[in-house]
C-alpha cells in the first residue's frame, strides 16, 4: 500500500523526474502526472488531478432536478447519453417514477449508440498515442460523425444531447430516425472488419500492446475498477447483466472477457463490445413497441421544473457507462434542489491502479496504458 | 438482486457483538466510526455476502454532523448494494480509512476530504484531490463562503503593485475598507433578489 | 509464416482502397466526406438547437412573449434577463421592455424552449456568432433576438406548423367562448345607469 | 484593450485602390498578411468538451486543413494561435497564462465555447475562472456550448480577417518595449491572486445577473437537514420482466 504514497526520494543519482501535462498532447485533456524514471524504466508515478475540476456537485446542489440534466452531459462529454441515463435512472428511483416501455427502448438504443461512439473514439485515440498518428483516428471519427449526425437529428445537439428526462425521453423516434439507425447498424460491421484488418493482428500493435500494463483480476476488483478495463482482466461483471436495469434483460448479448488484462485485451474487449452493442441495437430496433414516451405523471415537471420535489430520502443509481460503473448518489430533502448530489466517476476510480500498471514499464508504455484506461477529464475531475 | 439490510445487520451483530449498529432507512449506521474497518473487513470476507467491491465513498454535510457514506456490492455473487454510513461531528471529523480493506476508497476518500474536510485516519496519501494544498475551507460544506471574484482584496492589490500594474482608485479603496473591517470579499445574496 | 512488413503493406492497402473508392461512392457511403464549409453547408437538421430567439407574429410589436419570467427562472446558467414593460398608469403591460440573453453564458440546453408556456422562445440554427469584445459583445438585446414567425417556419417547419395550429385552435376556442357569453363588462355597463 | 488594437486604418476598398496605384506598403502588407493568415498554426491544447469539437474540426468531415491550420503544435513556441477550448479552472489558469507568454509574436487567442469566455454554465463554481480574458487579451470570442465545428471554422475566418487588416508599419510586435507577457496569477487560499488583471479586464459596470442572483447562485439557506429516520421510503420500482 505504501508504494503509491510518496515518490521515494531515492539517493540514486540516476532517477529522473518527468512532468507530464497538464498541457500534453497525449494526456487526453488536462491530466497531469509526474513520472520517476530510471533510465527508461518507470519507478514511480503520481497522478495529479483537479485541472478540470469544475464543481459539478456544487452547481448541481443549487439547481432544480430537471436543470441538472444538461450538466450531466458535460461529465463524460464523449458519450453524454450514458450520463443522462444514469441520472434519470437515479431520480426515478428516488421519486418512484416509472418509465413507459417505448421510452426504455429508446434509452437503450441511444445509450448503445453512445457506447459505440465512445469506444470507436477511444480506440482511435489509443492508436494515436501508439504513434499511428491520426490515420486510424480519421477513420474512427468518420464513423463517429455519422452517428453524431443522427444524434443531432434526434436530440438536437451533436455532443451535449440533453435528451433523457425524468420519466421518459424528450422526443420520440420517428420511423425515419429508426431507419437511419438501422442503416448505421447494418453498415457498421463492414467498417469494423476494415478497422480490424488494419489493426487487430498488426505486428506493431501486438508488440506494443501485449503484456504491457497487466492488471490482475484480484487487484482490479479490490481497487474498484469497472468497465472494459475490469472485463479485460477476466472478471465477468457488467451492470447491464447484473442489475438488468431498464430493459437490458430482454436482450441477448454476451460479455466479452479478456484473459491477461493487458493493453491489448482492453483494446480488443472494446472492439468486441462494439459488436455486442450492435447486436443489442439490432434486437432493440426490431422489437421496439409503440406507445408513450413520457410518464404522464412527470409531464407537469417538464413545464414547471421548480415544482418537482421528490420525497425526503436518498438513492444510489448506477449504469454501465462505456468507461465503467457510473453511479449517482442523490439525497433529497423535499425541496426542489437536491441536498447532496454525488457522482461516482469511473474514469477517476479506474486511475487508482495507474501506478501499479506502469511500474517497471518503459516511459512510452505509460502513455498507452493511460490511453487504454480511457479517461475523460470532465468526468475524472468533474 | 438486493440484499436485505436486516439480514446483514443480524449477521454483523452475531459475529461482531461489540459493534453498535442502527438501521437508517435502507442503510446501516455504525454508531462508533472506529468500528468501520472491522465491519467492512467482515463484510468483505464473510462467505455469505462477499461484498468485495466498494463502489462509492462520499461525504455529506447535515449541518450538525458530517456523514461518510459507503456503497458496497458483491462482484462474486453479483448482489448489492449494502449502504454503510458513519457520522462524525464537524469539530472532530475523523473516520478510519478503508484503504487497507478496499483500495477503491483511495481516491474517493481524498475527494471527500477535499470537499468536506473529513479526515480519513490511516489513509496512505492524505492530500487534497482536486484543489491545491494552500486552499482553505471545504467548499461543499453548506457554510462555505465563496470568494467574490469581481472585488479585489488587499492581497491582490499588493500583488499587482509589486508587478507595476496600475489599479483603479475605487478598487483600491474598496479593498482597503474591506481589509480595515477584517472581511473577505465573499459572495453574498443580492439586495433585490429575483423570485 | 510472417512476411516482414506485411502489416505495413496491409495498412497501405486499406488507405489506398479508401483513397480510390472515395471518388466513386456517395459521401455517406465512403465517398469524399468533407463539407467545404463556407461554400457548401451540411443539411440543416430541424431539431438542431443553438441559441434561443424570440418569435413575433407579423410585426415586431406583436411579440408573443409576455415577460412572465419563467424561462429566466428556469434557465440553468441564468443567462436571461427580462424586465416587464409598464404602461402609462404603471401597470404591467404583459410585454418585455428588456429581454437580454447573454450568449457568453448560454449552454444551448433548450430549457427555455421547453418551459415557455406562450410558445415564444425557440432555439435558433444560426451558429456563426463571434465577437471581439467578450461577454459585453455577446449580450443580445430584444431587437436582435426578435425574429419573425416566417423565419421560424423556415428553419423548423414541422414544429412551427404544429405550434401555429395549436395557437389557432386556442384562439378560435377563445373567440367561441367570448361569443357564447356576452362580455361581463358590457353587462355591467348596461346595469350601471339604472 | 490596448493590446489587440492594432487593426488597420485603411479599409478594404481603399487598399485595393492604393495597391492599384502601386503603393508599396499596402501591397506588401497584403502579401505579408496573406502568408500569415493562410498558415495559422494552432496549439494542440484541449481543455474540455470543446476540444472534442476542435478535433472533429480537424478530422475528415470539416477538415481544418483547408484553412492551412491543420498543424496542431504541441509546443507553444511553434504556435501562432491558442484555441482555448473549454473551461479554464482556477487551478489551470496559471498554466494557460504561462503558455500564452511562451508563444512567439505575433500571437492570437481564440476562446472557444461559453466556458472560456465567461465561465459559461459553470460560472458559479468555486474553482472556475470566469473567462480567460481576465488575464490575457483575446482576439475572437466564439460562443456556444460547444460550438459546432463549422462555427470554429467561422471563428478562424474571423481571425483571418483580423490578421488581414493588420499592417507591418503599425504592428506591435516589431516595436521596442512591447509588453505582451502577462504576469502569471498565483494560487491563493480562496482562489487566484489576483482575481483579474485590471490592465486587461475590468468588471462591467452593469451586470443584471449579479444584481439578481449575487456573485454565485445559491439556494435559499437550507437550515433544516433532511431527517432519514422520519422519511418514508419511495416505492421501489419493480424490475421489468424479461420478454
Amino acid at each position: 500500500m505504501t508504494n503509491i504514497v510518496e515518490i521515494k526520494n531515492t539517493d540514486l543519482a540516476q532517477t529522473l523526474e518527468i512532468n507530464f501535462g497538464p498541457q500534453h498532447p497525449s494526456t487526453h485533456g488536462v491530466f497531469r502526472m509526474t513520472v520517476q524514471l530510471e533510465g527508461e524504466k518507470i519507478c514511480g508515478l503520481r497522478p495529479i488531478f483537479g485541472y478540470l475540476h469544475r464543481n459539478h456537485e456544487q452547481i448541481a446542489e443549487n439547481l432544480p432536478y430537471a436543470a441538472i440534466m444538461p450538466y450531466t452531459d458535460r461529465l463524460d462529454y464523449v458519450n453524454a447519453l450514458s450520463n443522462n441515463f444514469g441520472y434519470a435512472l437515479t431520480i426515478e428511483k428516488l421519486a418512484g417514477i416509472e418509465v413507459p416501455e417505448r421510452a426504455e427502448y429508446i434509452r437503450v438504443i441511444m445509450a448503445e449508440l453512445a457506447r459505440v461512439v465512445n469506444h470507436i473514439a477511444v480506440i482511435g485515440f489509443m492508436l494515436n498515442d501508439l504513434g499511428a498518428f491520426f490515420t486510424p483516428l480519421l477513420y474512427a471519427f468518420r464513423e463517429r460523425e455519422r452517428i453524431l449526425n443522427l444524434f443531432e437529428e434526434i436530440t438536437g445537439s451533436r455532443l451535449m444531447n440533453n435528451y433523457f428526462r425524468v420519466g421518459g425521453v424528450k422526443r420520440d423516434l420517428t420511423g425515419e430516425n429508426l431507419a437511419g439507425i438501422q442503416k448505421i447498424v447494418s453498415r457498421f460491421p463492414a467498417f469494423l472488419e476494415e478497422f480490424e484488418a488494419l489493426l487487430t493482428k498488426n505486428e506493431i500493435l501486438c508488440m506494443r500492446c501485449q503484456n504491457i500494463g497487466v492488471l490482475s483480476a484480484k487487484t482490479a476488483t479490490n481497487a474498484g475498477i469497472t468497465g472494459p478495463v475490469l472485463r479485460a482482466s477476466g472478471v465477468n461483471y457488467d451492470i447491464r447483466k447484473v442489475d438488468g436495469y431498464s430493459v437490458y434483460n430482454r436482450f441477448d448479448f454476451k460479455i466479452p472477457l479478456g484473459e491477461k488484462g493487458d493493453v491489448y485485451d482492453r483494446f480488443y474487449v472494446r472492439i468486441l463490445e462494439i459488436r455486442e452493442s450492435l447486436k443489442i441495437l439490432d434486437q432493440a430496433l426490431s422489437t421496439i413497441p409503440p406507445g408513450e414516451i413520457m410518464n404522464k405523471k412527470s409531464l407537469p415537471m417538464l413545464k414547471m421544473p421548480r415544482n418537482f420535489k421528490p420525497p425526503v430520502g436518498e438513492a444510489y443509481g448506477r449504469v454501465e457507462s462505456p468507461k465503467g460503473e457510473l453511479g449517482f448518489y442523490v439525497v433529497s430533502d423535499g425541496t426542489p434542489q437536491p441536498w447532496r448530489y454525488h457522482v461516482r466517476a469511473p474514469s477517476l476510480i479506474n486511475l487508482t491502479v495507474l501506478e501499479e500498471m506502469c511500474l517497471g514499464q518503459k516511459i512510452a508504455d505509460a502513455i498507452i496504458i493511460l490511453g487504454s484506461i480511457d479517461i475523460v477529464l470532465g468526468e475524472t475531475d468533474r | 438482486m438486493n440484499i436485505s439490510v436486516e439480514e446483514v445487520k443480524k449477521e454483523i451483530e452475531t459475529h461482531l457483538p461489540n459493534v453498535k449498529l442502527r438501521l437508517v432507512r435502507d442503510s446501516i449506521l455504525i454508531e462508533n466510526p472506529e468500528d468501520l474497518p472491522q465491519v467492512a473487513l467482515f463484510l468483505k470476507e464473510s462467505p455469505r455476502f462477499l461484498l468485495d467491491y466498494l463502489s462509492s465513498v462520499t461525504g455529506a454535510d447535515y449541518l450538525t454532523f458530517l456523514e461518510s457514506v459507503y456503497h458496497l456490492y458483491s462482484m462474486a455473487q453479483k448482489r448489492g448494494p449494502v449502504t454503510l454510513r458513519v457520522r462524525v461531528t464537524k469539530n472532530n471529523a475523523k473516520v478510519p480509512s478503508l484503504v487497507p480493506v478496499y483500495r477503491s476508497a483511495e481516491l474517493q476518500e481524498r475527494e471527500a476530504y477535499d470537499t468536506f474536510g473529513i479526515i480519513y485516519e490511516g489513509h496512505p496519501d492524505p492530500r487534497r484531490l482536486f484543489m491545491w494544498e494552500e486552499f482553505q475551507g471545504y467548499p461543499l460544506r453548506k457554510d462555505y463562503a465563496q470568494e467574490d471574484t469581481e472585488v479585489l482584496e488587499i492581497a491582490d492589490i499588493a500583488w499587482l503593485e509589486t508587478r507595476g500594474i496600475e489599479v483603479p482608485v475605487e478598487m483600491k479603496e474598496k479593498a482597503k475598507t474591506l481589509h480595515a473591517a477584517g472581511q473577505r470579499a465573499v459572495a453574498q445574496k443580492p439586495e433585490k433578489p429575483r423570485p | 509464416m510472417t512476411i516482414f512488413g506485411w502489416g505495413v503493406f496491409k495498412g497501405m492497402m486499406v488507405t489506398l482502397k479508401n483513397f480510390l473508392t472515395s471518388y466513386f461512392r456517395k459521401p455517406d457511403e465512403g465517398g469524399i466526406f468533407t463539407v467545404q464549409y463556407p461554400e457548401e453547408r451540411e443539411k440543416e437538421l430541424e431539431n438542431f438547437r443553438n441559441f434561443p430567439f424570440l418569435v413575433y407574429d407579423g410585426t415586431p410589436e406583436k411579440i408573443r412573449c409576455v415577460a412572465c419570467g419563467i424561462c429566466e427562472r428556469e434557465c440553468p446558467p441564468k443567462c436571461i434577463h427580462i424586465e416587464m414593460e409598464l404602461d402609462g398608469t404603471g401597470k404591467p403591460a404583459r410585454k418585455p421592455a428588456v429581454f437580454d440573453i447573454d450568449y457568453s453564458l448560454c449552454m444551448n440546453c433548450g430549457m427555455c424552449e421547453e418551459v415557455c408556456p406562450f410558445d415564444s422562445v425557440f432555439m435558433d440554427h444560426a451558429f456563426e456568432v463571434t465577437s471581439e469584445t467578450g461577454s459585453e459583445g455577446l449580450v443580445r438585446h430584444k431587437e436582435a433576438l426578435l425574429k419573425s414567425n416566417e423565419y421560424f417556419q423556415k428553419i423548423r417547419p414541422a414544429l412551427a406548423s404544429t405550434i401555429d395550429q395549436k395557437r389557432k385552435a386556442a384562439e378560435e376556442k377563445k373567440k367561441a367562448t367570448v361569443q357564447a357569453t356576452p362580455p361581463p363588462a358590457a353587462g355591467a355597463q348596461a346595469q350601471g345607469p339604472q | 484593450m490596448a493590446f489587440t488594437k492594432n487593426t488597420s486604418s485603411v479599409d478594404e476598398s481603399l487598399r485595393t485602390e492604393l495597391a492599384k496605384k502601386g503603393v508599396l506598403w499596402t501591397s506588401l502588407d497584403f502579401l505579408y498578411n496573406w502568408g500569415r493568415r493562410s498558415s495559422i498554426w494552432p496549439m494542440q491544447f484541449g481543455l474540455a468538451c470543446c476540444a472534442f469539437e476542435m478535433i472533429a474540426a480537424a478530422c475528415a468531415r470539416y477538415d481544418i486543413a483547408r484553412f492551412g491550420a491543420e498543424l496542431f503544435r504541441a509546443s507553444p513556441r511553434q504556435a501562432d494561435l491558442m484555441i482555448i477550448s473549454g473551461t479554464v479552472t482556477k487551478k489551470m489558469a496559471p498554466q494557460v497564462v504561462r503558455l500564452y507568454n511562451q508563444m512567439p509574436e505575433p500571437k492570437y487567442v481564440l476562446t472557444m465555447g461559453a466556458c472560456a469566455i465567461s465561465g459559461g454554465p459553470f460560472v458559479d463554481g468555486y474553482n472556475v475562472l470566469r473567462g480567460i480574458e481576465r488575464y490575457i487579451p483575446v482576439d475572437v470570442h466564439l460562443p456556444g456550448c460547444p460550438p459546432r465545428p463549422e462555427a470554429l471554422l467561422h471563428g478562424l475566418m474571423e481571425l483571418q480577417k483580423k490578421i488581414a487588416s493588420q499592417e507591418i508599419l503599425k504592428a506591435e510586435w516589431y516595436k521596442k518595449g512591447l509588453k505582451r507577457e502577462f504576469p502569471i496569477p498565483e494560487l491563493g487560499p480562496n482562489g487566484l491572486i489576483p482575481k483579474f488583471n485590471p490592465e486587461v479586464w475590468q468588471p462591467a459596470k452593469k451586470n443584471p445577473r449579479r444584481e439578481h442572483y449575487g456573485q454565485t447562485i445559491l439556494v435559499g439557506k437550507k437550515l433544516k437537514a433532511p431527517d432519514f429516520e422520519l422519511a418514508v421510503t419511495a416505492k421501489p420500482i419493480a424490475p421489468r420482466a424479461a420478454a
